[in-house]
């Protein structure tokens, strides 16, 4: 299930038919995540792929695209920190913690850093009571201190 | 008209409607309607000079013009 | 001589504290001294702060020990705690705990008693109870049964459920559908998630009763991507269902047809928003559409839709299976039942606590809450998500119902309460709310799409003392506008909080009480 | 937006037949079920703000200005999108929404350019409009904050441009390419306060935009501006006239800054578009103003002579004692002409009857010829009437929709627009066509099913759908037993009964798989409401009149004739075609498709006239060319028609022409006929005309004259004194009196003038006594001719086969953005998106021959050669080719044959069999006239 950054396939539109036609669905979302989940991200080519499986115009699929926050249209970070920045974690500090971890990990809240590590601010990962809480490539982690963070992080970029 | 267009014309109406079973009624009327009378003229003309280029149906019909 | 019966929550807050290793480690240092145990992943009992919370199966019950780290394992191995509930981390009978004693857990009955996947422990646990009453019901008598309980909806609008099903049951159509709205995404609520991991099958069985209420043949379940686990959970329970012929051609061997899909969301708060959701999946970008044509009438692919919250459809099946009267002897007022309270945040005992309508905050706070996680005082409590009030002290004992949050200028929302002691700063509490908004406004209205940016920038004026009089009057002439003008609810609630943190939090403005208050 | 604002009721009508009353601001109305308090207070007069909200669109509830208090109901819901409720009490104005409004409008503002007085919409801006109207006075958060003033502006379109930073997210030019065009070219990008509208990639240009123009026409601002405005300023008139591209006739509103065309929008109370447009007609007008046009009468001796300016005096006196003195010399009948379905009915009416009266022959003959004249021979034979059944609005009632050989999309884009409005609605489609046509399969829109039959093959097609019909028990009985000729019904039903017509047998013909031609007719005959629509894919073949007689036959036999949402409906090519069929300018027919022969209506056009009238048919184009060539037909008149170009086996047609004593030629440009020519008489643009055109739903629209002639004279008044120097006078001041004195010969015209069209809008003929306010819809209760009649439509293959030196079929068709032989829109910036014609090929036969996208390929037929870039594509099936023949480089007509419709001569310009094979070099500019052409033209 949980899928780490090096795990996707290089793209081709061969292949990504393929699995499309195998999904056979006709919606956008469901067609552009199955992408996504194969691929890492959304790749140009792709938007005119799904265009055409669900037989709806481009600007469509873009559209569909550029509203999701999960949909990327470059490639995803090595490690994804999807840390959890609303009101029940910055109850417990998480607005403080936000800035130790950029500094621990040398990175910016939202910046794009392909390859390596990306700290994306999310609203609710349904562990309210167990702040700060970061999602780390699809593992949730609670009670989370800047110390476990950068352990955790650093793990995930030896292993392939 | 050169003769070619007019056999080529006349034909193919015949080849159109020869299968009708009122075909000598319908190619009688089609010529009448859409034909100027030069070219009944010479329709009549081309049959008499040499009929083997004609249909049978034709030349039929153009006997009764 | 069986083995004994050991349960390691597998719900995702518990392993985002080391269930799993916790879980691990016991088979490891077990298998050790050749302990014959069994290892069973229940679902989280909602004491949160206990996770990961480990019991012992004993002839007198359930015993539990929390919360359990890694390095613990070998002392509660050392010290025999299959046998014995010696163990410092012990809290002995998990159910006597006075914590979960008290609650009147109805929806949440089974989760964190049962393993979620398991069919056998469901049904012993009274499941599929409720879908065999009402297969021997009509549909009408269905609705009429689920109306007369006096169940609202659990997501935050309280819309009586039964006429919504109702409306839906008398649109004629060639196809209807049930969607199930666990894009859970609020602030401080979590129960969706809960019953998801820790009890699939009971949402599986509320909508399949819905489903039969109204004549619908297809449902979806939206669940927001940030929960893995639950998707994972749901996909399996409704695979297993299948397998088992309680959803499929032929629901229960009975006439219905019935079948279930999961539709993972891709990260937008507002398709949490009913019309969004059915945007979001019918694969399309979450717009909020405009109301009427009501989702009942014209919902998912221009068909009538029962759009409910888990919780609510979580509710149905003991309706069913116990009546109306059984139901709505709980609560009070026009909020009847029971409802699954989450207390988050900054707090010393955070976890679900499913009560009748009608207790006070004040009650949950001492009886539950027991004060901060940080040791410090409280200092303001937000009900109700993001888009939700925020209390301070003098209001904790405003009555935990509806009508009772409306008439204080708050709102119940999904039943999540988060805690802040006082190093809370309301006023960038009250500039988050706009800025939220900012991040997560589908764009289509302008109160919303401009507004809230703007809300952002006025509330950064008033914290740098600009103008401070006018930039006052400005927004609350903007939360006005929001409030009044906004399409859906995220534009026209997200000045509850802002409201509420300048009425109630005027020093954190840097404003006169007096000021603030003139204004709001 | 535009200068001329029709009222705009916020949302669409609802057509229910319930009725509603409702109190708004004191006043009680009645309004259908349905309808939305923003319309519901329209009616009303009373003016609710608002900015995302327009009629044609679906209501959206974005703007929240249009919010109203209505009692007993929480909050401020939008007039928008809530529906009047039986006994609703709502005020529009009150403190509470006023406050409201204002604030919004505040809120608009803070991130909007604040330089009305310099932008290019200044005075024609809802966004100004309604700030006013909601009093806005100041914008209290400032101008620092966060805003999209800086936004790019996209100037990739040729004809509009989008400044972003004007943008105000309403939505409403996505809603327009979406709801109204139908291409979902545009999106809202990303979400909450960074949400912009998008053409999904890079630009405008890039994307999937057809340019049509809604969303320019949408938009409330100047985010989407037309560059002439932008380059013109704000034009101050309108006149209200008719586009001269297709046949769907659409109205608008051409905007003028004095003299200056500015733009042309599309106007909403023009019956044929209801406000929408395509990239021709909204903004290809630029040819009318192009310096390649010519002004002043032009003559010479001989074709190999430079021309010579001249007065109009002494190029009409040239022109007529020339054809006087052939006239005497070879004869009466060795003159003729053709009349211009480019021209309006009152042009084409003052030919036919100068030839008729002056010439003293009925050597007439019109340009529909070549594409419709098989229509005309097919419905009045089956129905009684040569023209389609249906107005355009009927396709919105329309359940199964069957296309045979048309392109909608590209040749008739608003009327398309307007098709896939009801697809999306849940029709369903057959497609019967060589080619994946885009509503084949394009976004949004999809067809149950696609018939790709061979090139040639379609009266076996329309046949087997008959066959299954009839063998399947799938016959309308009451429709046939009440309202057709049960003999020729009985005669019909052996014959289509034969297992010669079975889909078994005819999948051997077409290629296509009998169980889809079985479940197509299924489909068909099945549906509530069957509509057949065709084009120029049925009657430009050998069979083309049996093939429209097959269409008749099956909608006859489904009962679908006779009502909205059914018939059969040609898809005409060009503006007039059908006008000027009507004018009486086919050589056997006077106006109203009456028999020369006709004793009664000769004696009365007679005495009209003052003139002795044949009583015999004269030459179509075909025999007149022919003629020529022979030597017995020497000099014609050409209005309005580049026969050098459109006619096929175009070496043929140059042959006859230089084989001729005198080419006049009566037209814009110097065209590749005008090459022939010893008289060019220039024309007027559509811009300078004053008459009618009559589009494919048989809809007389005004043709106003927006400027005054550039010639000095309108072509009427040009056919007038060359009729006067031949000894035959015409009376006429205005084409008005022309069109008085159609109505007074014409049966099907008698209630039409321009007095009451300028009353009415438009009207469909037959507009009469009997029908006053015109006819939608024909054969209600019966069929003009009494009862319909089924025609046996035996299937005579084409002689034309493919052969080991041909073995590629060759169809031909048009491209989106240009327009027939390109005349006009090659002057003008269409040729953006299409500059040269394009050979189609399947990747398989590409592949076979050595063929590579964009490189040059020769294209060969045993009648000629053209050289073209190859376009791979599976559109076309393998076996099929296909081509454009606008651009007279390529002259894509030098290829196809001599073949001709049996019953009409309209040329078989479908089906020629040609190779393809790779070319070293491009065609040369005038390969056209190649050596061998000009040492013909010298000897003449």
């Amino acid at each position: 299930m949980n899928q780490v950054a090096t795990g996707f396939r290089p793209w081709s539109t061969q292949v990504a038919m393929a699995i499309l036609e195998s999904k056979a669905s006709t919606l956008i979302l469901p067609n552009l995540q199955t992408i996504q989940k194969e691929f890492g991200f959304i790749p140009h080519e792709a938007i005119e792929l799904v265009s055409k499986v669900c037989n709806v115009s481009r600007a469509d699929v873009h559209g569909v695209v550029s509203y999701y926050t999960d949909l990327r249209e470059t490639p995803a970070a090595k490690v994804c920190v999807k840390l959890c920045v609303a009101e029940a974690c910055q109850a417990n500090g998480v607005r403080e913690f936000s800035v130790a971890a950029e500094q621990v990990l040398g990175i910016k809240l939202d910046q794009h850093n392909p390859g390596g590590v990306e700290l994306e601010a999310v609203y609710c990962l349904g562990n309210c009571v167990l702040g700060p809480t970061a999602l780390i490539n699809d593992t949730l982690y609670g009670r989370l201190t800047t110390e476990q963070l950068k352990a955790i992080v650093e793990t995930k970029l030896e292993n392939k | 008209m050169s003769d070619s267009s007019l056999i080529r014309m006349a034909n193919q109406i015949a080849a159109n409607l020869k299968n009708r079973a009122d075909h000598r009624e319908a190619i009688t009327a089609h010529l009448k309607s859409f034909w100027t009378p030069k070219m009944l003229t010479e329709l009549k003309e081309l049959i008499s000079e040499n009929s083997t280029d004609f249909d049978e149906t034709i030349i039929e019909v153009a006997a009764t013009l | 001589m069986t083995s004994i019966k050991v349960f390691i929550p597998q719900d995702s807050a518990s392993k985002s504290v080391g269930a799993d290793q916790v879980a691990i480690e016991i088979l490891k240092v077990a298998a050790a001294k050749n302990l014959d145990i069994e290892i069973i992943r229940n679902g989280s009992r909602g004491m949160l702060w206990l996770e990961p919370l480990v019991e012992v199966e004993t002839k007198n019950g359930r015993v539990g020990f929390g919360p359990v780290s890694v390095s613990d394992v070998q002392s509660l191995i050392d010290q025999d705690f299959l046998n014995q509930q010696t163990h410092p981390l012990g809290i002995g009978l998990v159910d006597e705990y006075p914590w979960l004693k008290d609650q009147q857990r109805l929806t949440f009955k089974r989760v964190g008693v049962i393993d979620p996947l398991n069919i056998d422990d469901y049904q012993k646990f009274d499941g599929l109870l409720g879908l065999k009453k009402a297969l021997k019901l009509t549909p009408e008598e269905i609705t009429k049964l689920v109306t007369e309980s006096g169940l609202r909806g659990r997501g935050g609008a309280g819309f009586p459920a039964g006429i919504k099903w109702n409306t839906v049951r008398v649109t004629a159509a060639d196809q209807k559908y049930i969607c199930a709205n666990a894009d859970e995404g609020d602030s401080g609520t979590f129960a969706d998630r809960m019953l998801m991991e820790g009890d699939p099958f009971t949402l599986i069985e509320g909508m399949t009763i819905a489903a039969i209420a109204v004549g619908a043949t297809q449902g979806f379940i939206y669940i927001r991507s940030e929960y893995p686990d639950a998707i994972d959970k749901m996909q399996t329970a409704i695979k297993i269902a299948r397998e088992f012929g309680w959803l499929g051609e032929s629901v229960l061997s009975s006439s219905y047809q019935f079948d279930l899909e999961v539709v993972v969301g891709a990260g937008s708060y507002v398709c949490g928003e009913e019309t969004a959701m059915l945007e979001s999946l019918e694969g399309k970008r979450g717009m909020v559409r405009a109301k009427p044509p009501l989702p009942a009438v014209n919902g998912l692919f221009g068909k009538p839709t029962v759009i409910n919250n888990v919780l609510t459809l979580a509710s149905a099946p003991i309706i069913l299976n116990k009546g109306a009267e059984f139901y709505k002897s709980y609560g009070i007022g026009r909020s009847l039942g029971t409802q699954v309270f989450q207390i988050a945040g900054n707090v010393k005992q955070g976890g679900i606590v499913e009560l009748a309508f009608g207790i006070t905050l004040e009650e949950l706070l001492n009886k539950y809450a027991l004060g901060t996680h940080s040791a410090r005082p409280i200092k303001a409590v937000q009900i109700g998500g993001p888009l939700g009030a925020y209390f301070p002290n003098e209001l904790f004992d405003v009555q935990l119902d509806y009508e009772s949050l409306l008439q204080k200028g708050g709102m119940l929302g999904h039943g999540g309460i988060v805690l802040f002691d006082d190093s809370v700063d309301m006023g960038q509490q009250a500039r988050f709310a706009m800025e939220f908004c900012a991040v997560e406004s589908c764009g289509k209205c302008t109160p919303c799409r401009i507004g809230s940016t703007r809300g952002v920038e006025v509330i950064d004026k008033i914290l740098n003392n600009e103008n401070k009089k006018e930039n006052l009057s400005l927004l609350i002439d903007l939360c006005e506008t929001m409030t009044d003008g906004s399409l859906c609810a995220m534009g026209g609630l997200t000045p509850l909080p802002v409201r509420s943190a300048l009425k109630h939090f005027a020093d954190d403005f840097g404003l006169e009480k007096e000021m603030a208050n003139v204004t709001t | 937006m535009s200068l001329l604002k029709e009222t705009d009721f916020g949302t669409p009508a609802s057509d229910s037949t319930e009725n509603v009353t409702v109190i708004i601001d004191g006043r009680e109305i009645t309004v259908p079920a349905g309808t939305s308090v923003m319309r519901a207070a329209k009616m009303l007069e009373t003016t609710i703000p608002k900015l995302c909200a327009t009629d044609n669109l679906n209501s959206f509830g974005s703007c929240r200005l249009c919010v109203v208090e209505i009692d007993g109901r929480k909050g401020t819901p939008a007039s928008c999108t809530t529906l009047v409720e039986p006994g609703m009490v709502v005020r529009t104005q009150t403190q509470k929404v006023e406050k409201i409004r204002k604030n919004v409008m505040e809120l608009y503002i803070s991130d909007h350019p604040l330089d009305c007085l310099t932008c290019p919409a200044n005075g024609d801006c809802e966004l100004q409009d309604m700030a006013g109207v909601v009093g806005l006075r100041e914008v209290r958060y400032g101008y620092e904050g966060k805003n999209h003033l800086a936004s790019p502006t996209d100037y990739s379109n040729p004809y509009f441009n989008f400044d972003e930073s004007k943008c105000i997210v309403c939505s409403r030019c996505v809603r327009a390419c979406e709801e109204v065009q139908g291409t979902f070219a545009l999106t809202i990008e990303g979400r909450g306060f960074d949400s912009k509208v998008s053409p999904g990639g890079k630009d405008f240009l890039s994307s999937e935009c057809v340019s049509c123009g809604a969303c320019v026409q949408a938009c409330p601002t100047s985010t989407l501006q037309e560059k002439s405005v932008v380059d013109l300023g704000m034009p101050n008139r309108t006149v209200i006239t008719t586009c001269a591209y297709c046949g769907v006739g659409c109205s608008f509103k051409a905007e003028l800054r004095g003299d200056e065309l500015v733009r042309m929008v599309p106007h909403k109370d023009g019956g044929a578009n209801e406000g929408h447009s395509c990239v021709k007609g909204r903004f290809a007008w630029g040819y009318a103003s192009h310096p390649d046009r010519v002004l002043l009468p032009k003559i010479r001796e001989s074709i190999t002579e430079p021309w010579r300016e001249v007065t109009w005096e002494e190029a009409i006196e040239f022109a007529a004692s020339k054809l006087k003195s052939i006239q005497s010399k070879y004869g009466q009948q060795s003159i003729g002409g053709i009349t211009s379905s480019r021209c309006t009915n009152e042009e084409v009416y003052a030919v036919q009857k100068m030839i008729r009266a002056a010439f003293g022959n009925n050597n007439v003959d019109t340009c529909a010829r070549v594409c419709h004249s098989p229509t005309g021979y097919g419905l009045k034979q089956t129905f009684g009437a040569s023209a389609g059944t249906q107005d355009f609005k009927s396709v919105e009632k329309s359940d199964v929709i069957i296309i045979i050989g048309a392109n909608p999309t590209d040749a008739h884009p608003v009327f398309a627009s307007r098709m896939k409005k009801r697809l999306r609605k849940g029709a369903k489609l057959i497609i019967v066509d060589p080619r994946r046509i885009d509503l084949v399969r394009s976004a949004h829109v999809e067809a149950s099913h696609h018939l790709p039959l061979l090139p040639g093959t379609n009266v076996a097609m329309i046949n087997a759908l008959g066959h299954v019909v009839a063998t399947e028990n799938l016959i309308d009985w009451d429709f046939v037993n009440s309202r057709c000729d049960l003999n020729a019904f009985k005669k019909w039903e052996a014959f289509i009964k034969q297992p010669e017509n079975s889909p078994e047998v005819v999948e051997t013909i077409t290629g296509v798989p009998a169980e889809e031609i079985r479940a197509a007719a299924r489909l068909y005959a099945s549906a509530k409401n069957g509509a057949i629509y065709y084009g120029l894919g049925v009657t430009e073949h050998s069979q083309g009149s049996t093939m429209v007689m097959g269409i008749a036959n099956l909608a006859m036999a489904t009962g679908n004739i006779g009502r909205e949402g059914v018939g059969v409906n040609p898809l005409r090519g060009q503006n007039n075609v059908q006008g000027a069929c009507d004018m009486g300018s086919f050589p056997h027919e006077f106006s109203g498709y009456r028999h020369v022969s006709d004793d009664v209506v000769r004696e009365q056009f007679e005495n009209l006239w003052g003139a002795t009238l044949q009583k015999e048919p004269g030459m179509r184009i075909p025999n007149m060319l022919d003629a020529a060539i022979v030597g017995d037909f020497k000099a014609i008149f050409i209005q309005g028609e580049d026969i050098a170009q459109s006619d096929p086996n175009t070496k043929h047609v140059k042959a006859a022409l230089a084989s001729m004593a005198l080419v006049i030629v009566q037209d814009l440009f110097i065209n590749e006929t005008a090459q022939f020519a010893h008289v060019f008489f220039p024309g007027t643009s559509f811009l300078e005309k004053d008459g009618t055109f009559t589009n494919a739903e048989r809809r007389i629209n005004r043709v106003r004259p927006v400027m005054a002639s550039k010639t000095g004279k309108q072509e009427w008044e040009v056919v007038a004194l060359l009729s006067k120097a031949l000894g035959y006078e015409m009376n006429y001041t205005t084409s008005a009196e022309i069109m008085d004195e159609i109505a007074q010969v014409t049966p099907s015209f008698t209630g039409v003038s321009f007095a009451h069209l300028d009353k009415v809008g438009s009207v469909q003929w037959p507009c009469n006594e009997a029908n006053p306010n015109g006819t939608p819809v024909m054969h209600i209760e019966q069929f003009v001719r009494g009862k319909g009649q089924f025609m046996e439509t035996h299937f005579v293959p084409t002689e034309e086969r493919t052969t080991r030196k041909f073995p590629l079929l060759l169809t031909t068709g048009r491209v989106l953005s240009q327009y027939n032989v390109g005349a006009q829109t090659r002057r003008t910036k269409n040729s953006t998106w299409a500059s040269e014609d394009l050979l189609q090929i399947h990747p398989s036969d590409a592949e076979l021959r050595g063929v590579k996208e964009g490189e040059w390929v020769k294209l060969a037929s045993r009648v000629g050669e053209t050289t073209l870039r190859a376009q791979l594509t599976s559109a076309v099936p393998p076996g099929v080719v296909y081509t454009t023949f606008h651009f007279p480089v390529t002259g894509a007509n030098v290829i196809t044959t001599e073949y001709s419709d049996w019953a009409t001569n309209c040329p078989e310009y479908k089906v020629t069999a040609v190779e393809v094979m790779p070319s070293l070099s491009g065609p040369t500019e005038k390969s056209i006239l190649d050596k061998s052409e000009k040492a013909l033209a010298k000897n003449v």
